[in-house]
């Protein structure tokens, strides 16, 4: 394995947490959208890179379908969708901005602390994807935190998802079972939040998650 | 081959073949004869065990969580039947709607059934993700306010939830791959088991950290369990019996594989102390949850999570008392809860509401719904003569002789659940008659034999079974 | 011991066919029936099998690897003895008494498994036969208290009682967790060899007393009990009050003297200083209340008291291995349950008979039954006077078995149990005293004087199968004060396997005494007292009747010149209280009264108010269950959180463990 | 045998006619006191046979309670007094009943009387009856301690033993003087003797004991006086024998020493009558609610004079 290679690709996870911290600091709805394409945009590069290094050909199918399926056609859909339900205007974080990509570095300085210690065993190629792979998924559950609308929540949701499979694709020789499942419970996943917008939109006017929480069961 | 076949078969065809059937009586009757087969199948398996490979397996650990699976399952489709029946006739579901049901049933019994005797950790967690959306869907299937939002919050949390334990799968696969090497090998239960000495045990911490809290978010442990009581309390009852009676299992074998294996690696963090506190604040936490709770259904759901909290508490313990135990409540309490939500389902339809508040007198009026109510709780509240009272007895003497202060915590907890549940069935059950008194059409079979299941357990565990459920134990560690 | 088992078992069926049977009229005579054969057959093999050596079953039920043990010893045999008695008395009585059950088929199906749990407590002989027969005595007695469901209050008794009986439960599974040990040797035997270290031994005892005591009323763990007991059906009060109590009882002597090995010294000045509370606090409750089942329920309470002074005297001097004194002390208490379980079960037996024939509970609203209910008086009278410890009856019996194991060794070594033992025997004495008090008032404004409503009016004698029952259970009191010793040398055998030695054989002696050490020291004889008080009364009488004059003439009594005597002018309960409520219940129960007297010219009645507070009840109990209360309340906003701050409790989660796990690495 | 037998029944001979007598004598010495005359000594007697004579008059509503209730309080009183040793300890039936015993039957008695004050259903009975219990419940427990401090110093509580013991060792304890003090309080009450309650008043809010036995006539109240009389000369007694057993025969005595009991009996209760009769004038009578304190001061002094027995034997 060549330093050469080790260098690109954590360059490319290194940029993979950076859209993530993009993805943080939009507050405008298309724009999270286009951020969200162009995170599995890297993802699919990333991979591409993991299965040139590793000389493992089936991960090219899953940087394919990082790369048509979650940085084509689901951004797409979802601003479609956002134009559909008349969104497409600003959102507003919980928290300070400023305070959530304080929280997100302190998430990335946690995952490092936690992963690369222990795979010090670990092939050089490996250890530092998976540390940024946990970044990501911590700072996508960050967001899912941070944000009160349905479909951002979605969104971080995915990047979530594309943490795990960037975690998926450095695993070296993790068969493509994996991979083909991931890509199918992501289009369920999808499926169904598809089916719930729709709904929500049916009952609701907004796709806002405080206004399901209206209706919670005991309240009096 | 040909048990599996049927377990896993059965249920897959049965949703093809339902999910183009409309009639009503005859898609209910090829339900109960799919899970019928599934449950029957599950039954050979004691005789003809296959030798399983890299991708299915079946051992004596999931025997018991198969054939549990498949008879509640078969049960509530039996229920399901006069249940759904009643629905149709009070116009809650629509027809269309009647087949998707009954397609996503078998789905979702597909879907554990498959998690069970998959011996593939990638396997088991598609598995799951199966069935945990096969059964978001039939949360939401009234479509009301209420049911739509229990489901999206059952599917966010479910999802950030699965999300978490693929995470701690991959990192089991990578800290299994340097030993066996990668490929299907590692991944596959037999395999890691076998070599789970050689692991990294600091990899193998971490990646227990996610699954616990991926898989125990599914197991509904506190603070991940927000989903359970709104998806038990929305969707149709069949589904929240088998809900409580099946899914949380299904999670909770997903966790106890992974226990053993981190269990069986030296050097890593001793997996008990987590499940203990997670166990202690789920039994805590819902225990106390109990007292305000004016829906039927959601108390019941919160007294799941109370239960699971014990389970897994009991596991955490471990040792041959604590595991046995463990198994044992969780026997039981599937058994117990599902027929309790059979119950609940009825009373529900007669009275025609959830609210507590709005139901009384039930013995007078509904003698046969109300006794086996106050039975079933009796039984779930740890009372003799149920076979409940045996694990928490097993439960809370091994754990006191061990560790003193955590049994005392684990008493007060089930204190305040017996209360809580005590002071509502008290006021559902009796007093002066509130609400319609008109007779239920009830299906009580699958209620009396869940019941009676339980009563016999409480008195008499048949030799084999205990000695099978100690040999779990002991692979439990 | 086989016997006993099929008595179980028939019980059991008895059960089943009450659930089957319960809505047709034959339903109540084969239930009743069958209870009272059964019990009947097991009190006699109990009765038979006191002087036997223990016999041991071993059935493949219960927890697998262990089977469930029973056995038969004397200790189990003599209380296998008293439930039965207690059973079959009951079942007797209920043969007429239930005929005016509204709602038999809440009775009839948990009445006899009530009882078949009863036995089965005494005889189990691994922790988890008894927890489960434990458990569910209190789960089959629960049915029986909400039994009239349509009263609230009766359900909120049930729930009270059914949470305390959890209480207890889970007290004797913390303790049996101790006594089995890691390994989880649940039979007693193993139990029995294994010796505890004096610090398991205490907290065992701790726990026992709790678990234990919460089951049969000691204060501060009682509140349940005058709750419950009343609000069963009268047979079952009378079972629940006489009898289960008493297993309660069996509970602590098998743990803390069976299995325990030997507690240390200051556990017994727990047990008497819980024993003392609660004989005094339990009569005072009982004064200060006007419904007959509560006040009768509240008065077990005290006779726990006695009882547990008992046996605490006898820890006291098991501890320092005086072996006499214990025997003596053991004696007094288990001569004390069999004497409680006959009287408790007569006075409910004859409260039932008083609510069966007026309808009424409150003693406010009775008054002059002894004119048209005889028997069933004259039959409470002598439960009023047993229980009062008048000789020649058998309640005095006990309590001067108390008093002299209390005298008999003032040297022991602790400090603790010479302040203790002494401050018992004033309480005990009090609460005797006090006793007596309190059942002049229960037979005095129920039975005597006018009748106030017209129910009392109208009250007719109640039938034969009551009434023999109730006369029978006053025969045993006569007969166990007449000829304690017989009781006393049945108690031998129990009493030597517990404490290694009994009291000497009292049936030999001259004239049927009964000297628990020597005759110098102290001697009693029921036979002769009461031989002694029927020739003098009869001698009396025989003399006035020669002498006197035998003209007798009816008058209206003396109204003080105040013709208007109506029954409201009488006295009442809550009168009769009044001195003893301003002398006790200022301090302990906050009593207060407030009278309002019109200005002078007003011609409106002055009203007189009266206000009790149960101290236990307010500081213990209502805080706890407020506490439960809010903490529910505050943990119930978790219930309306929106998705997001449930992905954050998650998130939380997730960090806090990742943040350990680096910490910790 | 026979002789002892013989014993036996003059003893309860003795006190059944001692009884009156010593009631007279009272009487009689507060009369003097006062500068009056008095009855005669032997007035109690005549009053008792004139009681006989009598037609009974009942209430209406009386049962058969009400009518029995004086016998068997007499003849539970007696019992108690014949077990008292009066001139001599150790009768053929002394072992009977013990100190507790005794108390046993006098609170039976008591029990009787109070629910034959209640049978006729008027306020007074109940006021009565009400009145005695809340003082027995102070003075039984006072008493139970008495005894058990007696019994600690003794080694026993049977009277004789207890005689006999002081008989052969009397020392001054503090114990013992505690136990007096108690113990005469006690009687007083028990005797419904001044201040605690007045046996010659008939103002209704004040009585006790006269209340309960308001309805009774002729040979029921003769009966119920002769037994107030007996419960006077048993407690007299058994404070003769136990603090001033002088003069007590022993069992092992011969019969010679008959003579000297019986007289130093008959000098123990005229004086001790006499000290009665004078207590009784030099003190007014006390509220009813003031009762209580004298009494639990009583149960007090007891439970002090029973811990001081303690404490001391271990040292």
């Amino acid at each position: 394995m060549s330093t050469f290679s080790i260098d690109v690709a954590n360059t490319l996870a290194g940029f993979l947490v950076l859209a993530s911290f993009l993805m943080l600091y939009q507050v405008r709805l298309p724009a999270l959208l286009n951020m969200l394409g162009l995170h599995a945009f890297i993802l699919a590069m990333a991979v591409a890179w993991q299965a040139y290094a590793q000389g493992a050909p089936e991960l090219y199918v899953t940087a394919l379908i990082a790369l048509v399926f979650k940085a084509g056609v689901i951004p797409v859909a979802l601003q479609r969708m956002v134009v559909r339900l008349g969104i497409h205007r600003e959102l507003e974080a919980v928290t300070g901005i400023g305070l959530t990509m304080l929280a997100g570095i302190g998430l990335v300085a946690l995952s490092l602390e936690v992963m690369l210690p222990v795979t010090a065993h670990a092939d050089p190629l490996t250890r530092e994807y998976i540390a940024l792979a946990l970044s990501v998924v911590l700072l996508g559950l960050l967001m899912m935190v941070t944000r009160r609308n349905a479909v951002s929540q979605v969104a971080a949701f995915l990047s979530m998802e594309n943490g795990i499979d960037l975690a998926a694709a450095a695993a070296q020789g993790m068969p493509l079972v994996v991979e083909i499942s991931i890509a199918f419970s992501v289009l369920i996943a999808f499926l169904v939040i598809g089916v719930f917008l729709f709904r929500i939109r049916e009952r609701f006017d907004t796709v806002d998650v405080r206004a399901l929480d209206e209706f919670r069961g005991e309240r009096r | 081959m040909t048990p599996l076949l049927g377990v896993l078969g059965a249920p897959l065809l049965g949703a093809a073949i339902l999910a183009a059937l409309s009639g009503y009586r005859l898609s209910a009757r090829v339900n109960i004869a799919a899970s019928f087969v599934a449950f029957a199948s599950a039954l050979l398996l004691f005789v003809d065990r296959p030798a399983g490979g890299r991708v299915l397996l079946v051992d004596d650990l999931n025997v018991v969580f198969i054939v549990l699976s498949t008879f509640v399952g078969f049960t509530t489709s039996i229920f399901s039947a006069s249940y759904i029946g009643h629905e149709l006739e009070t116009g809650r579901l629509t027809p269309a709607y009647l087949r998707f049901y009954h397609a996503m049933f078998q789905v979702m019994m597909f879907g554990m059934n498959l998690a069970l005797v998959s011996n593939n950790i990638g396997l088991i967690w598609v598995a799951v993700e199966l069935a945990t959306l096969s059964t978001v869907m039939m949360v939401g299937i009234y479509r009301t306010h209420e049911a739509i939002e229990a489901a999206w919050k059952y599917f966010i949390l479910g999802s950030v939830g699965i999300g978490l334990a693929l995470f701690g799968t991959i990192l089991v696969y990578l800290a299994a791959r340097p030993v066996v090497g990668g490929g299907m090998d590692g991944m596959a239960w037999t395999v890691l088991l076998a070599h789970a000495a050689g692991f990294d045990p600091a990899l193998l911490d971490v990646a227990f950290v996610f699954l616990l809290l991926g898989y125990g978010t599914k197991v509904g442990l506190a603070p991940m369990h927000a989903w359970l009581p709104d998806a038990h309390a929305e969707g149709p009852t069949p589904i929240s019996a088998v809900l409580s009676g099946l899914l949380l299992n299904v999670a909770l074998y997903a966790l106890l594989r992974f226990k053993v294996l981190l269990a069986a690696c030296p050097g890593g963090i001793a997996p008990g102390p987590l499940l203990i506190t997670l166990g202690l604040v789920s039994l805590l936490f819902a225990s106390v949850m109990l007292y305000r709770r004016r829906d039927i259904k959601r108390m019941f759901a919160y007294s799941s999570i109370e239960h699971m909290g014990i389970i897994v508490f009991a596991f955490g313990m471990a040792g041959p008392l604590g595991n046995f135990a463990g198994l044992l409540q969780m026997v039981m309490h599937s058994l117990t809860k599902s027929a309790i939500f059979f119950s609940v389902g009825h009373v529900a339809q007669v009275k025609r509401t959830q609210r507590i508040a709005e139901m009384g007198g039930l013995t007078e009026s509904h003698p046969l719904l109300g006794w086996s109510l106050i039975v079933g709780v009796a039984a779930i509240a740890g009372l003799p003569p149920f076979g409940v009272f045996t694990s928490e007895f097993l439960v809370v003497t091994s754990t006191f002789a061990r560790a003193p202060l955590l049994a005392v915590l684990l008493v007060l907890g089930l204190l305040i659940a017996l209360g809580a549940l005590l002071l509502r069935v008290s006021s559902v059950a009796f007093g002066p008659v509130r609400g319609p008194a008109a007779p239920s059409h009830a299906s009580f079979v699958p209620m009396f034999a869940h019941l009676a299941l339980v009563l016999i357990a409480g008195v008499w565990l048949p030799a084999p079974l205990v000695a099978w459920f100690q040999h779990v134990a002991v692979l439990l560690g | 011991m086989i016997l006993v088992l099929v008595c179980v078992l028939a019980l059991l069926a008895a059960g089943v066919a009450g659930a089957v049977r319960a809505r047709v009229p034959e339903g109540r005579p084969i239930v009743y029936g069958a209870s009272l054969g059964a019990c009947a057959v097991a009190g006699l093999t109990g009765l038979a099998s006191i002087g036997l050596a223990p016999s041991t079953l071993t059935l493949p039920l219960g927890l697998p690897w262990i089977g469930a043990h029973l056995r038969l010893d004397a200790l189990s045999a003599f209380f296998v003895f008293v439930v039965n008695l207690g059973g079959a008395g009951a079942s007797l009585y209920a043969l007429g008494y239930a005929r005016h059950e509204s709602a038999p088929e809440r009775v009839l199906p948990f009445y006899p498994v009530f009882l078949a749990a009863l036995n089965l407590v005494v005889i189990a002989d691994d922790a988890f036969s008894f927890l489960f027969a434990w458990e569910l005595m209190s789960l089959a007695s629960w049915a029986l208290v909400v039994a009239h469901h349509r009263a609230a209050e009766n359900v909120r008794a049930g729930y009270v009682y059914l949470i305390m009986a959890a209480v207890s439960g889970m007290a004797l599974l913390l303790a049996f967790g101790l006594l089995a040990g890691p390994g989880g040797h649940y039979d007693f035997a193993s139990m029995r060899a294994a010796v505890a270290t004096p610090g398991i031994a205490a907290l065992a005892l701790v726990l026992v007393l709790i678990g234990t005591g919460a089951k049969a009323g000691l204060i501060p763990l009682h509140a349940w009990l005058p709750l419950a007991h009343p609000a069963a059906p009268s047979h079952v009060s009378a079972l629940m009050s006489g009898v289960m109590t008493k297993v309660a009882v069996y509970a602590f002597v098998r743990i803390a003297f069976d299995l325990l090995g030997t507690p240390p010294w200051w556990a017994a000045v727990l047990v008497l200083a819980a024993g003392g509370v609660t004989a005094v606090l339990g009569v005072l409750y009982a004064v200060m209340e006007h419904d007959l089942k509560r006040l009768l329920a509240n008065h077990t309470v005290e006779n726990i008291g006695i009882i547990f002074i008992g046996l605490g005297l006898a820890m006291a001097f098991r501890a320092n291995g005086v072996a006499a004194g214990a025997a003596l002390a053991l004696t007094a208490a288990l001569f004390h349950v069999f004497n409680h379980a006959v009287f408790k079960s007569l006075l409910f037996f004859g409260a039932g008979a008083v609510l069966t024939a007026t309808g009424e509970r409150d003693m406010e609203r009775l008054g002059g039954l002894i004119h048209r209910m005889p028997g069933t008086s004259f039959a409470f009278l002598i439960g009023c006077a047993a229980i009062s410890a008048l000789p020649p009856l058998n309640g005095f019996v006990s309590e001067w078995l108390t008093f002299q194991a209390m005298l008999l060794r003032p040297d022991l070594p602790q400090w603790g149990l010479k302040v203790m033992i002494p401050t018992d025997g004033a309480l005990l004495a009090l609460a005797a005293a006090l006793a007596g008090a309190c059942f002049v008032k229960a037979f005095g404004v129920t039975f005597l004087g006018r009748a106030r409503t017209q129910a009392a009016t109208a009250a007719q004698e109640v039938d034969r199968w009551s009434l023999a029952a109730m006369f029978g259970f006053a025969a045993l009191c006569l007969l166990a004060g007449v000829l304690p010793g017989a009781l006393v040398d049945l108690l031998a055998p129990a009493v030597r396997a517990l404490v290694g030695q009994s009291m000497p054989a009292q049936l030999a002696l001259p004239w049927l005494s009964l000297i628990p050490v020597a005759a110098a020291r102290s001697s009693y004889n029921g036979l002769l007292i009461f031989g002694f008080i029927a020739a003098s009364t009869w001698l009396t009488i025989m003399v006035v009747h020669r002498f006197a004059s035998h003209a007798l003439r009816r008058a209206p009594a003396w109204d003080c010149g105040f013709p208007d005597a109506r029954p409201q002018t009488q006295y009442t309960a809550s009168s009769f209280a009044q001195p003893l409520r301003r002398v006790f219940g200022g301090a302990l129960f906050a009593a207060r009264e407030t009278v309002t007297v019109p200005p002078p010219g007003d011609i409106g009645p002055a009203r007189i108010e009266k206000e009790i507070h149960d101290p236990i009840w307010e500081r213990m109990y209502a805080p706890v269950g407020n506490a439960v209360w809010r903490a529910s309340g505050t943990m119930n906003r978790l219930q309306f959180l929106t998705i997001r701050r449930y992905l954050a409790m998650v998130f939380v989660a997730l960090v806090a463990l990742l943040l350990a796990l680096a910490l910790w690495q | 045998m026979i002789g002892a037998l013989l014993v036996q029944l003059a003893q309860m001979a003795l006190v059944l006619l001692a009884a009156p007598l010593l009631t007279g004598w009272v009487r009689r010495v507060k009369a003097r006191l006062q500068r009056r005359r008095g009855p005669p000594l032997l007035q109690p007697y005549r009053e008792l046979y004139r009681l006989i004579g009598k037609e009974a008059v009942i209430a209406e509503n009386a049962s058969w309670l009400f009518r029995t209730a004086p016998y068997l309080i007499f003849a539970l009183t007696w019992v108690g007094a014949s077990l008292v040793p009066t001139f001599a300890t150790g009768l053929l039936f002394s072992w009977t009943g013990d100190l507790i015993a005794i108390i046993a039957l006098l609170g039976a008695a008591r029990f009787l009387l109070a629910l034959a004050g209640m049978d006729i259903g008027t306020s007074f009975g109940g006021i009565g009856a009400s009145r005695e219990v809340m003082i027995a419940s102070f003075a039984e427990p006072a008493m139970l301690m008495i005894v058990l401090t007696l019994a600690l110093v003794a080694g026993s509580t049977q009277l004789s033993t207890i005689a006999e013991f002081m008989l052969a060792s009397a020392s001054l304890r503090v114990s013992l003087a505690l136990a007096l003090v108690a113990f005469l309080i006690v009687a007083i009450a028990e005797n419904g003797r001044i201040p605690v309650d007045n046996p010659a008043t008939h103002l209704e809010l004040t009585m006790v004991h006269e209340a309960m036995v308001l309805e009774y006539s002729g040979r029921h109240l003769a009966m119920i006086e002769l037994a107030a009389s007996l419960k006077l000369v048993l407690s007299l007694s058994a404070i003769a024998c136990i603090f001033v057993p002088i003069g007590l025969l022993r069992g092992s005595d011969g019969s010679g020493g008959y003579a000297i009991g019986l007289a130093a009996y008959a000098a123990k209760l005229a004086v001790a009558g006499a000290l009665l009769g004078t207590f009784e004038l030099a003190i007014a009578k006390m509220r009813v609610f003031r009762v209580p304190s004298l009494l639990g001061g009583a149960l007090m002094l007891g439970l002090l004079a029973t811990l001081l027995l303690y404490v001391a034997r271990g040292m």
